[in-house]
């Protein structure tokens, strides 16, 4: 951090540190249905940052006195592996985990219709392995593509992705060395993006209204980028499911025939 | 009137008026409740504040420590912000560990003060690698009746504006002694607007917090500057009525500056 | 500490390091019901000690099986905040805490009719924002207040005092500079002043039978004075509410006289 | 015989009896059950005692460690009380952190000690400021068959007896070798009264705690001096008690003391 | 541990450090029912080790959500007294403790009838209070004493013993300082005797299939040693107990007397 | 197919084939499912490992770190395992603090490494009783579908094998700086067996596990040495078996072995 003013943030052909654009995400990578206990699941790379998900509900909320008799609970559990981090992290939850769980569950609570679940739980659980900024954003998108490939019933994806600024200059997905200029403004965002409403917003800085409202906007827009890298992954999962289908049919089909012969 | 199925009543009754512009108890929609702030209110603390925001009180107090930096900002202090939730301040409270809500809100209040950079933490350093000064406010929820975000971050700032800075002998703290003030550069505070049935009001009394969709809290500077944002709830907002929120804020943070006199 | 031997804790006027005497209370305040969602509540000051209570009950004793079908429990919390001490406490309850709760309990247990509510439980909630001994007996002083506020029915108020000893003179309410000295004696004491039944004793220090006599009914007279106090506080509350009343009624009869007229 | 609800019907006869000044086991009001203490328990301690009163078992253990003294004694060492409830004690004991119950007993036993004077603080310090000895005296209460309190001050007193000061090499603790005795300059005990139906009796067994109003533990020294009170329950005493009950622990303690054989 | 290089762990004469044959046990003492609260007990010293175990049960497993519907659970606590060891032991259970409790509860658990006892808990609480190597197997060898004291169904004994490496010497019962040799291997082992049965069966160290044969059959002849005192405890206890009844036999007989002569 | 209850009959079915030597999976007695390995899974790890055995999902992650060795063996430095079960990785699963399951399958995978001297820990030491490299090994199991001994053993030494020593400047830790890689002298691994109706068999996966009557583990080296030995579970084993089982480990293991590349 001494040394981050020394760092060129934006390089005389308006490229940043890693190389992107200044509206240009990390790559972007998720799997649905990866974990074979889980009712739900999804793991996404995006940049560093690598995370696994996993759902399970609507079930009975328990205890019972925890039970709300108008809705689901919605459980988000956030966690980072002690050594997703630089600095190894206590394996105890952390004050920060703990906020992120709370804002990212409120966030996916709009979107799935709770109101037709009462008296349950749905419990998202995220892990990440490996990290380098926007760690919430990346395991909100995942939990999201988790839940749909647990068939819990949505209003809409949500969608995140952070925008933040570096030496006065608005960018789309900040990395850690972005996070760490001295004028860094970092801020989460996640909309559904059917209707653009925002379900997440979080920010640190020092930032005026029009600079913020660049940056909004910003952010809107890599949320619609992740939203049909989203689609995209569960789009094929789906295919690949069909096909599956596709083979155990013919296979019945064949065995039938067989049993016909006999 | 202390009973929470009482209040569950009255969330339906603030859903309707609202429908109207309406509050329950016939404030304007942008309309802060009255406060009273008590500062010095322990001798103990380096710093304490008392505020009372219309019937919800908190108390938030100052202790200075020294300890060794952070490896990676030898040259730097640092605050740290706590929220207990008192037991009393609502018939649900139960004592123990902080819980979601508490740690939202001092992660939150942190932010809005941290971020602004109301304390310069270089100018908390004594001896560069060695020691610093560490500033721990704690926050203590006593009586629940709405927006502990606002109130707590205004607590804050009056604890440490009040905050005295105590004398070293041998690197040690001498008692009742104090070299000076603490030196607090800005004055950030948050301002917390309710959206209920697709109306925003501000400062949302318990009654409104039970009915509302979703809040947003925004931490301003005296310049106009925001230092932290945050949306809670599970409802939503949109573009307009988070620029609507930040345009009240700048506004109606102002008159709260105003209570906290400067000493 | 070290330098407690220098101290004059009796000066040539017969007063003590705060200018008191030595059978005298310092100041104290006692304002009931400052908390609108306790059920019961009250604020006091006692010298540079300071305090909120809130009171809760009978209220269902849960999880059940701690009920008692013959009694309510009493359940006593007594806290300190992180910085109402010299140096900074930790916001996790320490020892001293936990037996502070459960002596206080005790005590109050008598005075309340915990017969009359079978599997409940009476919560009484104390914190102290500022300090400077005796904070045991000043939060006691309280709660008893605020139990009574709360209209739950009570045998007799509890008063608490502190006497204790210092430079060889038996002292009431001693302050935090008193209680280091280096023969100090400190004795916590609660009575129902009806019948002057002792319901909370505690005493640390080392002292012979006839000191502590002598220590002991300066107590007891201590407590008779809280006693005072306590029951003007709450003499004034009321009338406070009779006030209120009388003006609901003086409305009440007016609107009727509109209604009347219509 | 092991059953809590026998226990309860006890508590019956208990207040039944009483009324004509008799116990349960035949003793008389003032009198303490067998007791019988083995020192030396355990060879891993640096003092230990292990006392069986009536059917009532406890082990305490010493262990010395050297730390760094507390700020504003930087020239003493200290002693730690802890109590633990093993769960076979009792029935309805369940293992985990301890409770009220456990820590009111280890604080009532430390303040006995440590206000009698029986250790010197001062005479702990090994270095100013930098180093002394810290004693740490843990109680195991293995059967809980009443009065728990005197029977854990006499293991703490018969542990401490007994302890032995391990030998430093370079500031740490050299294994099975000792320097000398810990020095303990008085005998503190506490001596425990119940009031069961407005009657005094001593060393009150599991079924007479059960059936008790009140409680109080006395900790007195052979100089007939006290150096903790401690009143328990939801009962009360009155004056004349309280007197009754110190003249009679000045006495009943000695009787204890004569157990404790000096070695 | 630095200097057990100059140990001799097995002198000219065969003896070992502490004067034992290799395969001698260290003396071994069992008391039954020592506790009068617990239903069944024993005190057991085994060398330096001393340890005192309670046992509760069958009773109702709670909360509800833990009964197992077609079995009695074994709940099995081991714990080691703060001043047990060399240096002062956390209070808090370390992972030693709670894996120790693990694998003896399920050694146990072979030899109760857990079957019989549906939807209870078998509760054993054993806490050391001096140790000097092999704490895990005196404290399971005891603990079945106390079961049978306890008079809960089983199977038959679980007896325990480990067995070792020292400076290539295969031995039985290893003490401390053997288990600090720079070669040690330590190999903890329960059985059930008649069928010899391995219930409990542990290893640390670095050894070869063909030695580690020896240590195996070391130990189980170690196992059978153990039992025949286990047994020798329990009918000493019986006996003791069979003269108590006589004695009460006789009273009573003596009482009727009294009254028919009346 | 993801519920509990399934597996219940599954288990049923589990005993029933066992009788005549099969396999739910159709696999042979002494075989292992297909096992994919990921190393360098986690760039800020130091060393990292997927395992993917069958379904059973585990990742483990290594933290080098910096610290004062213990007392009694001021040249070394040692390593720590930690395991936690992630709540996804079973339907049963809650989040909390490690529970009996976890901590023995921690505590066998580091006696596994410990006991081979796979790691030299007086390599680790930087200089005599000031500092030393502590190996943080944390082990966290993603999906739960059996066998967590073997899927864990392999992917600790896994990611120990790609372990990187960060390079030290005054004492503290330079990030993405190396100066080797970690020594790792022996491939010790766990080869786990159930006993299911007297029928022993490799890699339970998890309907079997739930299925059997008790476990063996057994840590062994490339030189035909056993560093670790674990039984699990109420059953019971005849000393016939445990042989063959030690024989068999060393035949699989060796198999998994050919599995972690040396880069």
């Amino acid at each position: 951090m001494a040394k981050s003013e020394e760092i060129v943030y934006i390089n005389s052909e308006g490229k940043r540190v890693d190389g992107r654009k200044v509206d240009e995400l990390r790559p972007i990578k998720i799997v649905p249905s990866v974990l074979s206990r889980a009712e739900g699941s999804a793991y996404i790379e995006w940049g560093q940052n690598k995370a696994l998900v996993g759902v399970f509900g609507p079930r009975e909320a328990l205890p019972q006195h925890i039970q709300d008799p108008t809705k689901a609970l919605v459980n988000y559990v956030y966690r980072m592996a002690t050594f997703s981090v630089p600095d190894r992290k206590s394996p105890k939850p952390g004050r920060r985990e703990i906020e992120i769980s709370k804002v990212s569950g409120e966030a996916l609570e709009r979107a799935i219709f709770v109101e037709r679940f009462p008296n349950t739980t749905i419990d998202i659980y995220v892990y990440l392995f490996d990290s380098n900024a926007g760690t919430r954003c990346a395991a909100l998108t995942a939990a999201s593509v988790a839940l749909a490939d647990a068939g819990i019933p949505m209003r809409d994806l949500v969608s995140a992705c952070a925008v933040g600024r570096a030496a006065g200059t608005i960018i789309l997905d900040p990395c850690k060395a972005e996070e760490d200029a001295s004028d860094a403004v970092d801020m989460p965002l996640a909309i559904m993006p059917r209707t653009k409403e925002v379900v997440l917003l979080q920010m640190d800085g020092l930032i005026g209204k029009e600079e913020w409202k660049k940056a909004f906007e910003l952010g809107i827009k890599g949320c619609l980028q992740v939203y049909e890298i989203q689609k995209k992954a569960l789009k094929r999962k789906y295919e690949e499911i069909a096909e599956e289908e596709e083979k155990t049919i013919k296979q019945i089909d064949k065995e039938l025939k067989k049993v016909e012969k006999k | 009137m202390r009973d929470d199925i009482i209040w569950e009543l009255r969330s339906d009754k603030v859903r309707e008026l609202i429908k109207s512009s309406q509050r329950l108890d016939g404030r304007a929609l942008y309309e802060y409740r009255p406060i009273k702030i008590e500062t010095d209110f322990s001798k103990n603390a380096h710093g304490s504040c008392r505020v009372v925001l219309g019937e919800t009180d908190v108390i938030a107090g100052v202790k200075m420590d020294v300890a060794e930096p952070y490896p990676d900002t030898p040259d730097e202090g640092s605050i740290t912000v706590g929220v207990e939730f008192m037991p009393m301040a609502s018939p649900v409270f139960e004592p123990g560990p902080p819980d979601q809500n508490a740690t939202e809100l001092a992660r939150v209040v942190d932010r809005c003060i941290r971020e602004s950079k109301a304390i310069d933490f270089k100018k908390l350093c004594i001896e560069e690698g060695e020691k610093a000064w560490f500033v721990f406010i704690d926050i203590y929820v006593a009586n629940d009746s709405g927006n502990l975000f606002d109130a707590s971050s205004l607590a804050a700032l009056g604890a440490l504006l009040n905050t005295k800075i105590p004398k070293l002998e041998d690197d040690k703290i001498v008692k009742d002694e104090f070299v000076g003030k603490l030196e607090v550069a800005k004055r950030p505070l948050l301002t917390t607007f309710a959206k209920i049935n697709g109306k925003l009001l501000l400062d949302p009394a318990i009654a409104e917090e039970k009915a509302m969709d979703a809040r947003i809290s925004i931490g301003t500077t005296e310049e106009k500057l925001m230092s932290a944002l945050q949306k809670g709830g599970p409802g939503s907002f949109t573009q307009a009525e988070i620029e609507q929120c930040i345009d009240l804020a700048f506004e109606k943070s102002a008159e709260l500056r105003k209570l906290l006199k400067v000493e």
